[in-house]
């Protein structure tokens, strides 16, 4: 058979190739769940019409609080608002007894990264979007996955695990970072986003 | 910062020698700020990390007649051709062109310690353990320094998280640039005796700038021509004489 | 390193550095794919049988690869430079017009008690050939190859039909646990197969033009080649650490392994058939 | 049992004695291993070094095992270069101790970083500027043409060129080889070089800085001088070692010879720049930034007597007996003058390393000391345990000298 | 279809290549080197709230405001708040990291017992029941014997509310004593008060209007008093124009500091003040009326006449022109003598501190503006009239049932000391201690405490001050489950002994009656932290605004005592012929044995009482010696033969101690200075309780000082 060792070659690119896009990521990634649901776009759409740092608000000295503390959603849920389950449990484990909700996050930046929201928010003046991409109207929480290796949330790397961001807010390392302040010309020391 | 807009600063000290009397307390404070953990069992004052380091100078004189000043030994801030920027192989070690502070990212680092072995002022520090904090007190880590991990270097970078939060303050504040009393290194904070001064030596006004200006002011190896931006200051004679003849031996 | 990572900058520095390093990596890996291309190449039969014997040629003793006319005593020292093949050597038509063959009229040369008849042109790898002068040719293993290995287990001849190469493999034998390749003394097609028993190995007809002798050796050039040959014997077989006597009575003994089995004998048949 | 690994026509001791040569290197190298895995899994306070000597014993390891595996590129520079063929007879030795010693220093290395997952890094995101970065690249580089240049030699092994097709690459590669030995000529020159710059750059230490020439300190070119002529040398050493403990003659005394001659040229000019170096360093370098050079020398149990040690007693002294002919055609004096040499290079490794680091800068210092761990020395014996290893293996199964069957067939 | 080995081979080639395609090398490389830029063995940082709450240093009598940083609630930095119109507020280097005590390793997990003393056991965890109902049986018996020795309190911080609570519980007992440290910073003023015919308030020095300090050994510029005051005012004396005189043996960081540095011959110190009398008198330097309002001026001036600078300046080292111009500089200013010695040396010899405090009286003091001056009392809390007897005073062999309080000392002092004190058989003693100590070896008893910053803490006039002040630290942090506060120890032991309970329960509650006490008191400003204006007590309506005052972290400074006529004074005290004929005797003999002197860090002396992160300066730098090393003068060593930093024992008759020699020339020939703890990470091999360092092999002299003691050093 003349192309009998192409063709195991072949097989063998097939077979790396599947495994590669397809199994490692599954592989890779260990799925995680929120401990509650939340709907953004409930908050946001036109019946409730909140803006985001409604509730990802800024502390009196620029600090970032990120996401709000229980105390913060009992403002307005204090008691159940709706009959949903969702709704009874946020009401019954957290707003209740007064206990913070484990939010897993998905931009969470590592300890040794810097990031202030005040200085690209107030004073870069970039929108939440720019970044986070229209989180903030959707329904439902995208699913949280966790890289089982160096445990940075995926989206981190991106959905994609090519890495090529199949949106423009796809992905947060440090490469784009370094690609947005090399667009407008910032000129840092590592130190400016490393602590 | 944006090149354009953002003033360019140039962060320095003056150390006023006859002021410290060595009590330990900027040490102290500085390994508090930067999370720097608790000695291991054999650490000694050559494996240690302080990223600001008291080092004791005697005039050599025989008692009664002898003499000690104590010299505290942040990393120096060299400005020009960093002997620790130009050996490390793979740019963990820049020299910050916004504020001239020497910055160094334990995240980049390898540990081939060349940096230190480049460093006349020897205050470049080594992990030579993993970090190990008793049970509990992780949760008394300042959250704004990340702690490094074994195996890299790691050294003083003029408190830059403080820096990180003044700079945030200002933009919240709409502010331009950062209110220099934001912005002060913890040695400099908790000197009892106020012997350190810190502020921009590229503020022609600033109480630094004016400072340095006096005759008794020195830096140490200064004819290296680093151009290091702490200054210390002392009015004793065999102080000025011993720094400024720089060999020991 | 790349221009795609964050940190390359377009400086002098980073050009020629990387420049230099891509160069050398870039030198580095095609030598080695060249090799491979080349090698690849070169697998195939005839050039690899020519170019083993090339590289095989180079690493033999010095001492094995003397002149002929060394050995025949018309100059001092001089060692082979042309694969024991001398009808690429400028110098041996030298010689050969400065010293007339000397006539041996013996019919064969003997020399404890291997017989060496000089009707036949013999190979340094202990082969002979005689023409039929039908056009073919028989070749052969010579009686000091034959002693020293005694009866092989099993012989692989080329099939019939097949080319051999001068300096290439004519056949291999097995016995005990080596494998020996015997080499053929000149170029030929293979018109039939002998065997141990039959005294030859091989007849081949030589394609084209007449086949050339003169890289072989013949007549007064045997002698002083089986003397050198024996001590060259001695000396394989002593580097072994064992001290063994060749000769019974002034006869090198047939089967001379079972002497002393436990030497190896791979290494001493291998080194006297040539091969490195 | 192993005889038909043994190339043909050599004499190797039995397999029984072999082993037992190689069993207590090899428990060595166990021994050093345990103390690898010490300092990878725990960290490097295994080691005696500290933030004062960051750089101890393994570094001054590789600087001298690098220097003295010159003698492969050299060797090889000699042969495919300038086509020497005396140098064929041990191109092939050559080229194993230069494996020995490059695969060594960089496995040394790899334990001497606090990080050694994130050693990549130096390709990824290089730093052009510093020494370290042209180390990194060219010893990787140049590890790689070596384990190249010894594929041949390996596939000569009897069994293996057996096979055609490791024949026919050993031939193919082979004849590409002058390729190869100039690209590790260029890359051995720079790293060793390098290597060199690596001290001579550090304007923080006025002891080891020197004036630059180009975009290199002096120390880039005293190291590619000091490391071509100790390279033969200490193959002339090693080849004498070998003829001694394998009680075989395996070159010809002219090869020797031929080897000390290139040494000891090398090392005369050497030694006449390293004197200008020496006299500007002290005239004009060093007392520009406030330091006198003496005082350097008399720090501590350091002397003058380095320095005279250096360049006249292990520099200038076996460089007259290796370029004079009736000196270097006594076999001892040969020998002594070629040890000499190594020595002295390694006392300028030695120096440049250790004695850099442990004088003063700051006033108020004093000098310091250093003491490797028994770590650190298990790990450089493991190094020497591997070399000898992998030496007495090439020894045995391969042809490491081509003249060794002339010599005793003849 | 045979599989041969080559298709195998091609396939796996075939993968190889294909791999090179998909994310798999390329995200593996990138995830790996981010696990070592992450990996697990550092800790994740703290995230939540930053939240910022004043308090004070609970370490020592000092009390400095302190600004703490908090995470969650959690302090995670803290530092001084100078300037403070109250108190100064910088901290020291102990005092910086005194938010990381809590997590000390040393800590206590719960109530501990010697559960079979005689036979070598250790101590054994034990329940508070068991532990209760073996002490309460006893606390009986030594209550009805009189042989048993007495019921004793020793309290290293006098002066709070909750020592009130220790006096009341004891004079509840027939015949018990209630201790209080040995050695105290503002010791002197003590003495001073003692030699009053009359009675007399607390004193305090004026620093802040002196022009002259004549420091007989005290630390002034090394943790003293209240470390900032002292700072600021003569850390650089050439600019604060003050002049500060230190008398001591050996350079110390004070002495460095200080305008002048007079190396004494130690133990010729009061020889030295008599001959700075003698110039006094001499010279008549001195204000007439004394001659009227000290009681035994003739004999104090026929004894100080008998040393004149000459013949002292040979016996003290000092030159006689060096005694007569500082004799001239104290008498010609405002000026202040003080006595006091390096936190671990202990308390001076009675007759030095008398001598010493002796020269204030001669130059006027008290109440002399720059001077001694007197300070009101503090609105004190039911006091159970017990006099407080420092440990040294106590009779020896006279305490049967010991409960001490807080096992960390800002000064310290020899187990052997302790001992010596109690009866015959050793007593039992009881320890309320958050962590392990030295002190832990000689408890039968472990009560763990809660630590500083999870107790309350009050802070009433730190030494010297010159008015009273008081401040609380409320805890930061959550007590752990296990710990046992002293208020309710004292409670359940008195339910164990039958007398029962009464007053507060709880420490907050005993801190609210101090409040409570100097908000009716209504004298006083209380200042808030922040640095705004006081807000006078009077305002208070109400005590709970006085006390939420103090919980913002308030600090109540109290008005300045009414210049007071001068009072009737004893200069000499009950010291007699003898004690001050070998008053001046050099302690450091002519080619004697190597003197030893502790000496030490105030407030660090026990490893489980500071951070764990002192180690930068007692363990990774040379800053400050550790436990184990003792400094030594290069001319001494080098006569011993000893290198730096090589390993010594140290033998006295005491016994022998391992220590490693540091030359250091600012140390006087012939002594000996080992460092008294501390190793602060608490890893030391030898970090176990029964380990007290130096002081083990220091000599306890008659008096109860432990100051020098005579060595031999031989190379290990």
């Amino acid at each position: 058979m003349k192309y009998r060792g192409v063709a195991f070659l072949l097989a063998g690119v097939l077979a790396s190739l599947a495994l590669g896009w397809f199994v490692f990521p599954m592989v890779l990634y260990r799925t995680e769940s929120q401990p509650i649901g939340f709907n953004h776009a409930i908050h946001t759409g036109e019946a409730n019409g909140m803006t985001c740092d409604m509730c990802h608000e800024f502390a009196e000295d620029g600090r970032f609080n990120g996401i709000p503390v229980t105390a913060k959603c009992a403002d307005c849920h204090s008691t159940a608002l709706g009959s949903t389950e969702t709704e009874k449990r946020l009401i019954e484990e957290f707003i209740t007894p007064g206990k913070e909700i484990p939010w897993k996050v998905y931009s969470r930046q590592p300890d040794n990264a810097y990031f202030s929201h005040a200085t690209h928010v107030m004073k870069g003046k970039l929108t939440c979007e720019e970044c986070h991409g229209p989180h903030g109207s959707s329904s439902e929480l995208p699913t949280y996955q966790v890289n089982r290796i160096s445990g940075y949330s995926r989206d981190i790397w991106g959905r994609n695990i090519s890495g090529v961001p199949s949106e423009p807010w796809e992905g947060m390392k440090m490469d784009r970072c370094v690609q947005c302040h090399a667009d407008r010309n910032k000129v840092d020391g590592c130190v400016a986003c490393h602590k | 910062m944006d090149q354009g807009t953002q003033k360019k600063s140039r962060y320095g000290m003056l150390i006023d020698l006859d002021r410290c009397n060595g009590c330990g307390a900027c040490m102290v404070a500085c390994a508090v700020e930067h999370n720097v953990a608790p000695a291991e069992h054999k650490a000694t004052a050559r494996t240690g990390v302080t990223w600001l380091r008291v080092a004791p100078m005697s005039n050599g004189g025989e008692f009664p007649a002898t003499d000690t000043i104590y010299v505290p030994m942040p990393c120096q801030q060299c400005e020009k051709d960093t002997p620790c920027v130009a050996v490390c192989p793979q740019n963990a070690v820049d020299v910050d062109p916004a504020t001239g502070i020497v910055g160094q990212v334990p995240q980049r680092c390898l540990g081939c310690r060349y940096c230190m072995t480049a460093c006349p002022y020897h205050a470049r520090y080594f992990d030579w353990w993993d970090p190990q904090w008793p049970k509990g007190m992780e949760q008394a880590l300042n959250p704004d320094v990340a702690p490094r991990m074994r195996g890299v270097v790691e050294k003083c970078n003029f408190c830059h998280a403080r820096l990180h939060t003044a700079r945030t303050k200002a933009a919240a504040e709409g502010r331009e640039s950062i209110n220099p009393a934001d912005y002060v290194p913890a040695c400099v904070e908790v000197c009892p005796s106020k012997a350190i001064v810190f502020g921009d030596l590229e503020d022609a006004t600033s109480e630094l700038a004016q400072a340095v200006k006096h005759p008794h002011v020195f830096r140490f190896l200064e004819k290296l021509g680093t151009e290091s931006k702490v200054y210390y200051r002392s009015d004793k004679q065999w102080v000025l004489d011993k720094a400024k003849s720089l060999q020991t031996v | 390193m790349f221009p795609w990572i964050y940190e390359f900058r377009w400086t002098v520095g980073h050009i020629i550095f990387l420049g230099v390093f891509f160069t050398v990596a870039a030198v580095v890996v095609s030598t080695v794919v060249l090799a491979l291309r080349r090698s690849k190449k070169a697998i195939a039969d005839p050039r690899r049988e020519a170019l083993q014997w090339t590289s095989e040629f180079e690493d033999l003793p010095a001492v094995v690869r003397a002149c002929r006319h060394q050995l025949s005593g018309e100059v001092k020292e001089r060692t082979c430079h042309h694969e024991f093949d001398c009808r690429s050597c400028a110098t041996h038509p030298q010689f050969l017009a400065r010293t007339a063959p000397a006539i041996h009229a013996a019919a064969e040369e003997s020399l404890c008690g291997i017989s060496m008849p000089l009707d036949r042109y013999y190979h340094r790898g202990h082969t002979w050939v005689k023409p039929e002068g039908d056009g073919t040719f028989t070749i052969g293993l010579d009686e000091f190859g034959s002693r020293m290995i005694g009866q092989p287990d099993a012989v692989a001849l080329p099939e019939v039909g097949s080319a051999v190469l001068a300096n290439g493999t004519g056949w291999t034998m097995r016995k005990r646990s080596s494998d020996l390749r015997v080499l053929a003394p000149i170029d030929g097609v293979v018109v039939e197969q002998g065997g141990p028993d039959k005294g030859w190995y091989l007849r081949v007809r030589s394609e084209g033009t007449e086949p050339q002798f003169r890289h072989l050796l013949r007549g007064h050039e045997i002698r002083p080649w089986l003397v050198r040959e024996l001590e060259r014997l001695e000396y394989a077989l002593s580097s072994d650490g064992i001290g063994l006597s060749l000769a019974d009575g002034g006869e090198l003994m047939p089967d001379l392994w079972k002497q002393s089995p436990e030497i190896d004998w791979e290494g001493v048949w291998g080194s006297m058939l040539l091969q490195a | 049992m192993d005889k038909q690994f043994i190339p043909r026509g050599l004499r190797r001791t039995t397999f029984g004695k072999f082993m037992a040569w190689m069993i207590p290197w090899i428990l060595v190298l166990g021994f050093g291993l345990y103390a690898i895995y010490l300092c990878l899994a725990e960290g490097l306070f295994h080691t005696n070094m500290d933030n004062r000597f960051a750089f101890g014993l393994w570094i001054y390891l590789d600087l001298t095992v690098i220097a003295l595996g010159a003698g492969a590129f050299f060797t090889g520079f000699l042969l495919y270069i300038l086509r020497r063929e005396e140098a064929r007879a041990v191109i092939n030795s050559a080229v194993v101790l230069g494996l020995i010693c490059y695969s060594g220093a960089v496995a040394v290395l790899m334990v001497d970083v606090g990080q050694p997952l994130r050693a990549w890094f130096t390709f990824w995101h290089p730093n052009t500027h510093s020494m370290l970065t042209e180390v990194t690249f060219c010893l990787t580089a140049y590890l790689t043409v070596l384990l190249i240049e010894y594929v041949p030699i390996v596939l000569k092994n009897r069994k293996l060129r057996q096979i055609p097709r490791f024949l026919v690459f050993e031939f193919q590669l082979h004849k590409i080889m002058p390729v190869l030995a100039g690209v590790g000529t260029f890359l051995s020159f720079f790293h060793q070089g390098s290597l060199g710059g690596l001290y001579g750059v550090l304007q923080g230490r006025p002891f080891a800085f020197r004036e630059a020439l180009g975009i290199w300190p002096s120390t880039f070119f005293l190291f590619v001088l000091s490391a071509a002529a100790a390279g033969p040398s200490f193959v002339l050493v090693m080849t004498a070692l070998v003829q001694g403990i394998s009680k075989k003659k395996l070159v010809k005394p002219e090869v020797l010879q031929f080897l000390g001659r290139i040494s000891g040229s090398l090392l005369l000019v050497y030694i006449l720049v390293k004197a200008i170096d020496t006299l500007v360093w002290m005239n004009y370098t060093s007392p520009m930034v406030g330091f006198s050079a003496f005082e350097f020398y008399n720090a501590g149990s350091f002397g003058t007597w380095i320095l005279v040690l250096e360049v006249v007693v292990l520099g200038l002294v076996p460089a007259l007996l290796l370029v004079n002919g009736h000196m270097r055609a006594r076999p001892l004096v040969l020998l002594g003058a070629a040890l000499m040499t190594c020595c002295g290079v390694m006392l300028n490794r030695f120096v440049m390393t250790i004695q850099t680091l442990a004088l003063p800068t700051l006033p108020f210092d004093a000098v310091l000391s250093y003491m490797p761990s028994w770590e650190e020395v298990a790990t450089f014996v493991a190094v020497l345990a591997y070399g000898v290893l992998l030496y007495s293996l090439s020894f045995r199964y391969l042809t490491l000298f081509p003249q060794e069957k002339d010599i005793r067939q003849s | 279809m045979k599989l041969t080995r080559r298709d195998v081979l091609r396939f796996a080639g075939g993968s190889v290549l294909g791999a090179l395609f998909t994310p798999i090398p390329w995200k593996l490389l990138d995830d790996s080197s981010i696990w070592t830029q992450n990996w697990s063995l550092i800790p994740p940082l703290p995230r939540g709230p930053i939240t910022t709450k004043f308090t004070h240093c609970p370490l020592c009598s000092a009390g400095c405001t302190a600004k703490a940083r908090c995470v969650n609630g959690v302090p995670v930095g803290l530092s001084g708040v100078p300037n403070l119109a109250t108190r100064n507020g910088m901290l020291c280097a102990v005092g910086l990291a005194a938010h990381h005590v809590a997590y000390h390793p040393l800590r206590l997990s719960g109530p501990q017992a010697f559960t079979g003393k005689d036979d070598g056991s250790v101590l054994m965890p034990v329940t508070l029941d068991a532990l209760l109902a073996s002490l309460g049986p006893k606390l009986r018996a030594v209550m009805s014997s009189a042989s048993a020795g007495a019921v004793a309190v020793l309290d290293q911080r006098p002066g709070r509310a909750m020592s009130r609570r220790y006096q009341k519980f004891l004079s509840g007992i027939p015949g018990s004593m209630y201790v209080v440290s040995p050695s105290r910073e503002d010791g002197m003023l003590g003495t001073l008060r003692a030699l009053s015919g009359s009675p007399c308030g607390p004193m305090g020095f004026d620093f802040e209007n002196t022009k002259t300090v004549l420091s007989v050994g005290a630390p002034l510029l090394d943790g003293w008093g209240v470390p900032e005051r002292m700072q600021v005012l003569f850390a650089d004396t050439s600019a604060s124009g003050k002049t500060l005189m230190q008398i001591e043996s050996s350079q110390s960081r004070t002495a460095r500091g200080a305008t002048t540095w007079l190396p004494v011959v130690p133990g010729t110190e009061a020889a030295l003040a008599l001959s700075f009398a003698n110039v006094i008198f001499r010279e008549g330097l001195y204000p007439k009326e004394i001659e009227r309002t000290i009681t035994d001026f003739p004999r104090y001036r026929e004894l100080v006449l008998r040393y004149h600078p000459h013949p002292i300046s040979a016996l003290t080292g000092v030159s006689p022109d060096t005694i007569v111009d500082t004799a001239r500089k104290i008498a010609g200013s405002p000026s202040i003598v003080i006595a006091g010695a390096d936190p671990a040396r202990g308390p001076l010899e009675k007759s030095t501190e008398i001598l010493v405090a002796g020269l204030n009286l001669l130059l006027g003091a008290p109440a002399r503006s720059g001077g001694i001056t007197l300070r009101r009392e503090m609105p004190d809390v039911d006091a159970g009239a017990m006099p407080e007897t420092p440990l040294h005073r106590v009779p020896d062999h006279s305490i049967g049932l010991l409960i001490m309080d807080g096992a960390e000392y800002g000064e310290s002092f020899p187990t052997s000391l302790l001992k010596r004190k109690m009866v015959a058989d050793g007593g039992t003693v009881v320890l309320l201690s958050p962590h392990l100590s030295a002190r832990s070896a000689s408890a039968d008893y472990l009560i763990p405490t809660p630590s500083p910053f999870e107790s309350w803490e009050e802070h009433p006039t730190p030494p010297g001050a010159a008015a009273a002040s008081f401040s609380v630290s409320a805890p930061l942090l959550a007590p752990r489950e296990t710990s046992v506060d002293a208020v309710r120890f004292l409670g359940l032991l008195s339910e164990a002994i039958g007398t029962g309970t009464e007053g507060s329960t709880s420490p907050e509650a005993v801190l609210r009656q101090r409040s409570d006490a100097i908000q009716s008191a209504g004298r006083g400003t209380v200042y808030a932290p922040d640095g705004a204006e006081g807000k006078p007590v009077s305002a208070f309506s109400n005590g709970d605004e006085a006390w939420q005052a103090f919980l913002d972290g308030g600090c109540w400074v109290d008005e300045p005592a009414a210049p007071a006529r001068s009072g009737r004074f004893s200069i000499l005290g009950t010291l007699t012929d003898d004690e001050l004929a070998t008053a001046a005797r050099p302690r450091q003999r002519e080619g004697a044995a190597i003197t030893l002197t502790p000496t030490g860090v105030r407030a660090a002396m026990s490893s489980g009482s500071i951070s764990p992160i002192l180690s930068k300066i007692f363990q990774e730098s040379d800053l400050r010696g550790n436990s184990g090393t003792a400094l030594i003068n290069p001319t001494t060593a080098s006569q011993l033969g000893i290198q730096d930093g090589s390993a010594a024992v140290v033998r006295s008759r005491k016994g022998t101690l391992q220590v490693r020699l540091m030359l250091d020339p600012a140390v006087r020939p012939g002594l000996l200075q080992a460092a008294v703890g501390p190793w602060p990470n608490g890893t030391s091999g030898t970090e176990t309780m029964d380990n007290e360092g130096v002081l083990a092999i220091c000599e306890v002299q008659e008096d109860g000082t432990w100051r020098f003691t005579d060595v031999t050093i031989e190379k290990a």
